[in-house]
């Protein structure tokens, strides 16, 4: 009962991760019919503004100091951070401690503008073509912007740490009542549950309470159609690529604290969010959701040792496995729409 | 105020309120648009007649400034307006509206939906009320997916959606292609009901004998050139050309 | 014999990941092959060719022939590494062929060299399989193993965290892994300690999460972490998240460890590599002759100390060349007579032997902890001991290393 | 001849050349000179090429014909290199019985994937594919490691039965003890050419599963296969069951991956998992687009052309920019090499992102528009639109009223 | 006994009865028309027929089989070949590609591999595709591509590829809508002719009365998804129901 408690609790929040990417790629697949395969790498720009801001506030003066060498034996460099030396040091370390969720309201105006120049010089173009063009030059463009990340930024991870208040983590299982240690959860990770939950409520509120949302799908469905109509979905376009960026790069700026963000961490999401948004459906946003959430649970099940010990090797496939049963048994995925994607 | 086309027009010596002159248009690589020109005067109807793959269709859409065709050449003047440097959503608020030949009942949203979404700009034309008014099914199948609507209440909802727009010229493809005489019957008498607000009127239709009737003036198009332009009367009244350019 | 130089010159093939994960290991890899090039040539200050203990070489190249080199990327791909590595062999006439960041490459490109005809040096490869049941005459290894591993850190854990501990491994689920957590398991319970479980984690995985929680309802009171590379990175970042390192078990601080360390990993995990323990090949720290040497000549070539791996592929290059004059021939069985049962030091980690019965090199193993206070961003770990190659030896027969055979050396054409 | 057109037989015999003659037209610097970098005239590169060329033209009868996007294909790649080790295990180094049961078993392996993912089309059907291969990338490089050596790679060992290995018999991979191996080196003047075993039999394998895949485009199956493209319904309400037909295509496909697979065990007999990753697969796909879905030679020019980038690219390292720029004032050549460094050795993925992005932005067709264009300019004539291969070249169905 | 007996078909769509209950008997080799007011329920109807639809009551039975639970390719090899209202052909292929496809499923059926044959090598079927659309007076357009034809030219290719399977019934659904009134009347020749020559028993919707009257030998008008009337032209023309809830005042 505990370890399947304890395993739901890690299932959500891997699954608000997931949910968060699909929600994303679901965006621009859904409403404007894209098949983004760089949406991995603008979750991993997003890691990368956290990584920037980060890098940013820790800029620092050097002074040499004669008593101590460096590996060389010539006179180490001592450095502290302007922010230090501008704001004192309790306000500077205290903004590079909360350079994470700094990195958020630093990451929007970038993230929407790397959509918007993504959107009005590149994927513009694609619409009308076919999708595995779509494909190609998004898996480009992923490729391009990775190495670019790689060559300022090198391979390996870099870590970001949360805020010094959030790191740690709480006993959840002896507030319910369990012995203590069974049920243990990182602060963080509720941070990013929470996070997540309020991300996708707000996408949804502005793509069912605005009129926006119902000129982006039609807008899908015909174009032409609606530019009759006076529209100029172009600009709409633009602005929903915009937001579904800005989601991938939020998603990823808290994301770093939980795991050391690389410039390849976008490839290894990308695949699975693809399977999660069809299984969710394609064009489906609550479908992408239910799905990111249920396949994470289940991921977090499947790693459970008793079921290791009945089933070999099937953490290391569940996912996919219960992404065939689901596809086979609903043909458009758990809330996909009727002809979306399906040809 | 913007000066007017070069060639004034044939008809009359006023200046035309819409006014097409020279089109050229190609799909691809293949010339189907090989220099339209004609003249409507304000709250006039002009029946655009011609045999399967004249270019009548590909005339509309050039005019709509609809990506395909592409126009290279020629001038739309709509009320001193040039739509021809116009994208089509910037002609759609210019006053322009095309109800084309499939209806395009757009997927995914309901009846009112595709209403609404032609009122999202402005200037907006008739209100929901008065559109479902004129088209009472529509109000009974307001919650219905467009796309799910017989061929008849499509073609309704595509005209009902240009009404909603507040639009100075109506570009209508095949209007009566498969509709119930009742139907072609009322719709015809919308399109007067359209005609007595002074909403000027390209016709496109097959059924020649009722565009005719319904319109004041005709232009015949034989593989995108203009061989006839006169009055409606003149084309009735012409055995001839109506034997060969319409075969009726 | 294959690709026998004929000109002024000779090419050596340096084949490293330069694309994936290991990506930086690779570059760091190059930077020192370089370095070793241009040592070779006599270049540069000479590096560790005046602390080596042998003398052969003399700045003029290999045998006279200045030593030029091509690179490729194996991507961390078995099957690239082979492309790579084959077309260093038949378009670029390579002779040698050296490099490599993990275990799954490097044997599958020594099982290539073997086959080819050309000596195959092996780079990062921790796994008891390389010089085990897949040990091939044409390759040689001077990195250490996951039995040497256990062997150097056992003993200090015993010492540390007393010899009642009960360990739970969490290992990444390919041979790699596998060996590690057999060598480790086996070394920790030779001295007392019990192991509770052993998880296998897949490949793919970047969150731990779902394997870490169980871990402190398990009794266990060490968590061994057999990963590498982003693996290892992330399975610490998420153990440390858990606050497994603040908990009490069975009366005892909870640990954590990582038996194997490398420095630009450890940079990658930030603050939760403090106080770990570990161990590693080699590091820049060391104060021995050959070490300063190497340290001094990386370090005002490239402005930062070089990491274990760098240190590795310089080392073998050198051990090449130097193998090479001394056998008068670059024929590889020559080469390889001449490397099998080879003692020298000056090197860093002491003397050291290249055994002739599976080569594998034997020398000094570091244990390694995350240092609670560094002075500067290179200077993450600090050398907790150094174990004496006597006690990480192993026989040539011992049941981890069974199975494989030398076979015979291949000249090639 | 042979059943083809007289433009068809042409067009194959074109085709016969150049795969005759690729050593002499990859090595086209002479030996020593600066841009010898550039020639890839060497045996693992040129088998490769034809390898990767089968690979591409058999995933084009699948999406080239009929517009379904497997993203699972790598798995057949990987099932035949298996297979064939496994020959090599169990019986001996020829190759034969290896290709033979490669064929089957992907064959076998294709038909129970297939036969699944073809219930769903579009996006669905790409995401069953992938979910197949990814379970049995992730299998073989863990838990099935008994049977594929994991992470390693199967190789062959000198204690494996090889019950049919004779005496002193060849311990290299061979057909009837020709050696795969083997080459004819042949120095003219300042060039070397290489002549060798290995490649012309992959070439001549090449050459048979093009013409093979010649006839299929150009047969009633063909027709029906593109049909299933255009418009799946009005092939049902025409009395035809769609599924047989995909499901075809979807074997025949995937037996050609298997024998490529069995292909490169056979040049290289090692078998690793990553052949089975989801990257294989989209590396498959991106041949097929860059070079031109659909057409008869695209997929074959899109194999070339990443193959040469990851094999020759990723060579040219700071050393070999230094050799290139050497003539230049030492504070230019710096200059120089610090612009175009980025570009090349470790950043040949970047170059090769670029290059995807600016062929699909410029070139919609693929390379073999590309090509196309070239051609017409040099003929100068007016569009002849019967040409060779533009015959089954996929027209974008425009988008207008219909 | 007809060939096609339909009993008593409905079928829902939500909250919408779009077919009541619906008998209808064609009888073989006759012209049967179907007309009714826009949303009446003819393609419904013909959805039914034909696979698309699975009608919730009732049974359909054509030629002494029943056709309900039959996937739409096999309907189609009993011998229905319908015409769309918005056509549907292969846009990709080129018109004479569109007219090959149906020849095949006329001579090999549901599927036949076929996968070493050259399509020239098939000479019967080359001349019978080329014969079919010289009949509907396509042979100028032979080789351009059906995605870029007029509407009406893809409804004469629509119709034509029907036409060449020589089915047992042909189901058109408005086919001469848009099109120019000299095709009409081509139209309406070739159907009689082929009607007459060929055996094919045809059921036609059709809003254009002029057509319906120079085809049809009996007609049902359907309105709100139930038969209103079921008899010839004549009585149908001046038949007071039909006047209103179809024809109007204005018909001439
Ligand atoms: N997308 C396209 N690409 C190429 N040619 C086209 C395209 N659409 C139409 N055409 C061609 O343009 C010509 C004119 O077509 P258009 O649709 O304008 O005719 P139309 O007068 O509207 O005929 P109809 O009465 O049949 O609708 C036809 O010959 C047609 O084949
Ligand atoms: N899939 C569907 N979902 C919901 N309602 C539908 C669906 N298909 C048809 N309808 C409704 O069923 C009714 C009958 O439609 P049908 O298309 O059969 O009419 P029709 O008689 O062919 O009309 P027309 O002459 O205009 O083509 C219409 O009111 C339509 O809106
Ligand atoms: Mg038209
Ligand atoms: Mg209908």
């Amino acid at each position: 009962m505990d370890a399947l408690l304890l395993q739901i609790l890690n299932g959500l929040d891997k699954g608000s991760a997931y949910a968060l990417i699909a929600l994303g790629l679901t965006l621009i697949f859904g409403t404007l019919g894209v098949v983004n395969f760089a949406h991995g790498a603008l979750f991993m720009i997003g890691a990368f503004c956290a990584v920037t801001l980060q890098k940013i506030l820790s800029l620092s003066s050097t002074t040499l100091d004669p008593t101590k060498t460096d590996f060389l034996g010539n006179p180490a460099k001592i450095e502290t951070p302007y922010v230090e030396s501008w704001f004192g040091p309790e306000i500077g370390a205290a903004l590079i401690d909360w350079s994470v969720p700094l990195g958020i309201l630093f990451a929007i105006p970038i993230m929407i503008s790397i959509g918007f120049i993504m959107e009005r010089g590149l994927i513009k173009h694609f619409y009308k073509r076919p999708h595995a063009d779509q494909i190609l030059v998004t898996f480009g463009l992923a490729i391009v912007l990775q190495e670019v990340i790689k060559h300022f930024y090198g391979a390996n991870p870099i870590p970001t740490p949360a805020p010094d208040a959030f790191r740690g983590s709480f006993d959840f299982g002896s507030m319910l009542g369990f012995d203590p240690n069974v049920i243990i959860y990182p602060y963080w990770r509720l941070v990013y549950f929470f996070f997540s939950v309020l991300i996708i409520g707000g996408v949804f509120a502005f793509l069912q309470f605005t009129t926006f949302g119902m000129v982006v799908r039609a807008g899908m469905a015909d174009r032409e159609t609606v530019g009759l109509l006076g529209i100029n979905i172009d600009k709409r376009f633009t602005i929903m690529f915009g937001i579904a960026a800005a989601v991938a790069g939020l998603a990823g700026v808290m994301y770093t604290p939980i795991n050391s963000p690389n410039y390849h961490m976008g490839m290894d999401f990308l695949v699975l969010s693809f399977v999660v948004v069809v299984v969710g459906g394609m064009g489906s946003l609550p479908g992408a959701v239910l799905a990111g959430f249920m396949l994470g649970i289940l991921e977090s099940f499947a790693s459970m040792n008793q079921i290791k010990a009945i089933f070999p090797g099937i953490d290391q496939i569940i996912i996919y496995l219960v992404a065939i049963l689901i596809l086979l048994t609903r043909p458009r995925g758990l809330m996909g729409r009727k002809g979306v994607m399906e040809d | 105020m913007n000066a007017l086309p070069k060639n004034a027009n044939h008809a009359s010596t006023a200046p035309a309120y819409f006014s097409v002159w020279d089109l050229h248009a190609y799909y691809g690589e293949s010339y189907i648009v090989q220099g339209v020109s004609f003249n409507v005067h304000e709250g006039e109807i002009l029946a655009l007649l011609g045999r399967n793959g004249a270019g009548k269709t590909s005339t509309l859409r050039a005019i709509a400034r609809l990506d395909n065709p592409s126009l290279t050449h020629g001038e739309i003047w709509l009320d001193h307006e040039r739509l021809h440097t116009m994208k089509s959503h910037e002609a759609a608020v210019a006053g322009m509206a095309l109800v084309p030949e499939d209806r395009r009942i757009i997927a995914g949203l309901t009846v009112e939906e595709n209403l609404q979404l032609a009122q999202i700009v402005e200037p907006v034309g008739w209100s929901l009320e008065r559109i479902y008014d004129l088209f009472p099914r529509m109000g009974e199948r307001r919650k219905q997916e467009g796309v799910t609507l017989s061929g008849g209440e499509q073609q309704m909802l595509a005209i009902a959606r240009a009404l909603a727009r507040d639009i100075k010229v109506l570009l209508l493809d095949e209007p009566y292609e498969g509709l119930a005489p009742v139907i072609v019957d009322e719709i015809e008498k919308t399109l007067n009901v359209i005609k007595e607000q002074g909403i000027t009127t390209v016709i496109v239709e097959q059924n020649a004998i009722r565009a005719l009737n319904l319109a004041d003036r005709s232009v015949i198009l034989d593989t995108g050139t203009v061989v006839f332009d006169g009055t409606a009367k003149e084309v009735l009244d012409n055995a001839e050309l109506r034997a060969e350019y319409l075969a009726i | 014999f294959t690709n026998e130089p004929t000109g002024g010159s000779v090419t050596l093939g340096f084949n490293v990941p330069q694309s994936g994960p290991y990506a930086d290991e690779g570059a760091d890899e190059l930077r020192a092959y370089e370095l070793a090039v241009e040592h070779l040539n006599g270049g540069g200050d000479g590096g560790m060719m005046p602390t080596f203990s042998s003398q052969v070489l003399d700045g003029t190249g290999i045998l006279g022939k200045k030593v030029e080199y091509v690179t490729g990327d194996t991507q961390t791909k078995s099957d690239a590494a082979r492309a790579s590595a084959r077309s260093m062999i038949e378009k670029d006439g390579a002779i040698m062929i050296t490099g490599g960041s993990s275990s799954g490459v490097a044997i599958a490109v020594q099982g290539l060299c073997q086959e080819a005809g050309v000596i195959f040096m092996a780079g990062l490869t921790h796994s008891n399989d390389t010089t085990g049941k897949d040990k091939k005459a044409n390759g040689f290894r001077h990195f250490f193993n996951g039995y040497m591993s256990g062997a150097a850190l056992a003993p200090v854990l015993a010492a540390r965290y007393g010899t009642d501990r009960t360990a739970y491994h969490l290992t990444a689920d390919y041979t790699w892994g596998w060996t590690q957590e057999e060598s480790i398991a086996a070394a920790t319970e030779a001295l007392g300690w019990s192991t509770v479980d052993k998880v296998r984690t897949p490949l793919a995985a970047t969150d731990f999460s779902s394997y870490i929680a169980p871990v402190l309802n398990s009794g266990a009171d060490v968590l061994v972490l057999n990963h590498y590379g982003g693996n290892m990175v992330n399975s610490l970042t998420n153990a440390v998240q858990f606050g497994l390192r603040d908990k009490q078990v069975n009366g005892k601080n909870f640990e954590i460890v990582v038996p194997l360390y490398s420095r630009l990993m450890a940079r990658g995990a930030g603050e939760n590599v403090k106080g770990i323990l570990g161990s590693t090949n080699w590091h820049w720290s060391l104060q021995d002759e050959g070490s300063k040497a190497f340290v001094r000549s990386f370090g005002q070539k490239y402005g930062f100390p070089p990491s274990q791996a760098a240190h590795t592929v310089y080392c073998q290059t050198l051990l090449y060349a130097d193998a090479v004059t001394r056998a008068g021939s670059f024929n590889p069985c020559a080469v390889g007579e001449a490397l099998e049962g080879y003692e020298f030091d000056g090197l860093g980690n002491g003397p050291t032997l290249y055994r002739a019965d599976d080569h594998q090199c034997f020398k000094d193993v570091l244990v390694v902890q995350g240092k609670e206070n560094p002075e500067n961003e290179f200077d993450l770990l600090e050398v907790v001991e150094v174990t004496p190659a006597a006690q990480v030896t192993y026989p040539a027969d011992h049941p981890m290393f069974a199975g494989g055979n030398l076979g015979e050396c291949n000249p090639g054409a | 001849m042979l059943g083809l057109e007289n433009k068809d037989t042409k067009f194959l015999l074109v085709v016969v050349a150049l795969t005759l003659c690729t050593p002499i037209i990859l090595q086209p610097f002479p030996e020593g000179s600066s841009l010898a970098q550039f020639n890839a005239g060497y045996p693992d590169l040129m088998q490769r090429f034809a390898i990767f060329g089968i690979f591409a033209i058999g995933f084009n009868i699948l999406f080239g014909l009929t517009g379904y996007l497997s993203f699972g294909h790598a798995a057949f790649l990987g099932v035949g290199s298996y297979s064939t080790v496994w020959m090599f295990k169990l019986l001996s180094y020829n190759v034969l019985p290896g290709l033979v049961l490669a064929v089957i078993t992907s064959g076998i392996f294709a038909l129970f994937i297939g036969y699944i993912s073809l219930r769903r089309s579009g996006i669905y059907f790409s995401i069953l594919t992938l979910a197949f291969a990814q379970m049995s990338f992730n299998l073989a490089y863990s838990v099935l490691t008994p049977i594929t050596n994991g992470e390693t790679g199967l190789q062959v060992y000198t204690d494996d039965p090889q019950y049919l290995m004779g005496e002193g018999a060849l311990t290299t991979t061979h057909v009837f003890g020709l050696a795969m191996n083997k080459s004819l080196i042949v120095p003219i003047g300042g060039w070397e050419f290489n002549f060798n075993v290995g490649y012309y039999f992959c070439a001549i394998i090449a050459i048979l599963a093009f013409y093979l895949s010649l006839r299929i485009f150009r047969s009633p199956f063909g027709l029906m296969l593109r049909a299933v493209k255009s418009n799946q319904q009005r092939m049902n309400y025409t009395g035809l069951n769609s599924r047989p037909y995909t499901l075809a295509a979807f074997v025949i496909s995937g037996m050609y991956a298997g024998l490529a697979g069995g292909l490169l065990a056979s040049m290289d007999p090692l078998a690793g998992a990553e052949r089975m990753q989801w990257t294989a697969s989209g590396e498959v796909v991106i041949m097929t687009i860059l070079g031109g879905a659909g057409t008869l030679m695209g997929p074959v020019l899109g194999a070339g052309f990443i193959k040469y980038f990851e094999n020759i690219f990723s060579k040219i390292n700071d050393n070999v920019l230094h050799g290139w720029f050497s003539f230049l004032p030492d504070g230019i050549e710096d200059f120089f090499i610090n612009i175009v460094n980025p570009f090349f050795g470790e950043g040949w993925h970047l170059t090769l992102g670029l290059l995807f992005m600016c062929v699909v932005i410029f070139l919609p067709g693929g390379l073999m528009e590309g090509g196309q264009r070239i051609l017409n300019l040099l003929k100068r004539k007016s569009k002849d639109t019967a040409d060779d291969d533009s015959a089954h070249h996929p027209k974008q169905s425009p988008h207008v009223a219909e | 006994m007809g060939i096609l007996e339909i009993k008593g078909v409905g079928k829902r769509f939500g909250g919408l009865q779009a077919l009541g209950d619906v008998n209808l008997s064609v009888e073989e080799n006759s012209v049967h028309a179907i007309i009714g007011p826009n949303g009446a329920g003819k393609s419904t109807l013909l959805n039914c027929l034909i696979g698309k639809l699975i009608p919730d009551t009732g049974s359909v039975m054509f030629d002494g089989q029943s056709v309900l639970g039959r996937a739409p390719h096999e309907i189609n090899q009993m011998g229905i070949s319908r015409v769309f209202q918005t056509p549907e052909i292969f846009g990709d292929l080129t018109v004479f590609e569109n007219m090959l496809i149906p020849c095949f499923a006329k001579r090999d059926g549901a599927y036949r591999l076929h996968a070493f044959e050259t399509i020239p090598a098939e000479k019967e079927i080359v001349e019978k595709a080329e014969a079919m659309l010289e009949d509907v007076n396509m042979q100028d357009k032979i080789h351009m591509h059906a995605a870029s034809l007029s509407r009406g030219d893809k409804r004469r290719l629509e119709m034509a590829m029907c036409l060449v399977q020589e089915p047992k019934l042909l189901l058109l659904d408005e086919p001469t809508a848009g099109m120019a009134r000299a095709d009409t009347n081509n139209t309406i020749d070739l159907l009689k002719e082929i009607n007459a020559k060929r055996d094919i028993t045809m059921a036609i919707i059709e809003h254009d009365m002029h057509v319906v009257f120079s085809l049809a030998e009996r007609i049902t008008v359907l309105a709100q998804g139930t038969p209103l009337v079921e008899d010839t032209p004549e009585n149908i023309k001046g038949h007071p129901k039909v006047m209103e809830a179809y024809l109007g005042q204005t018909q001439q």
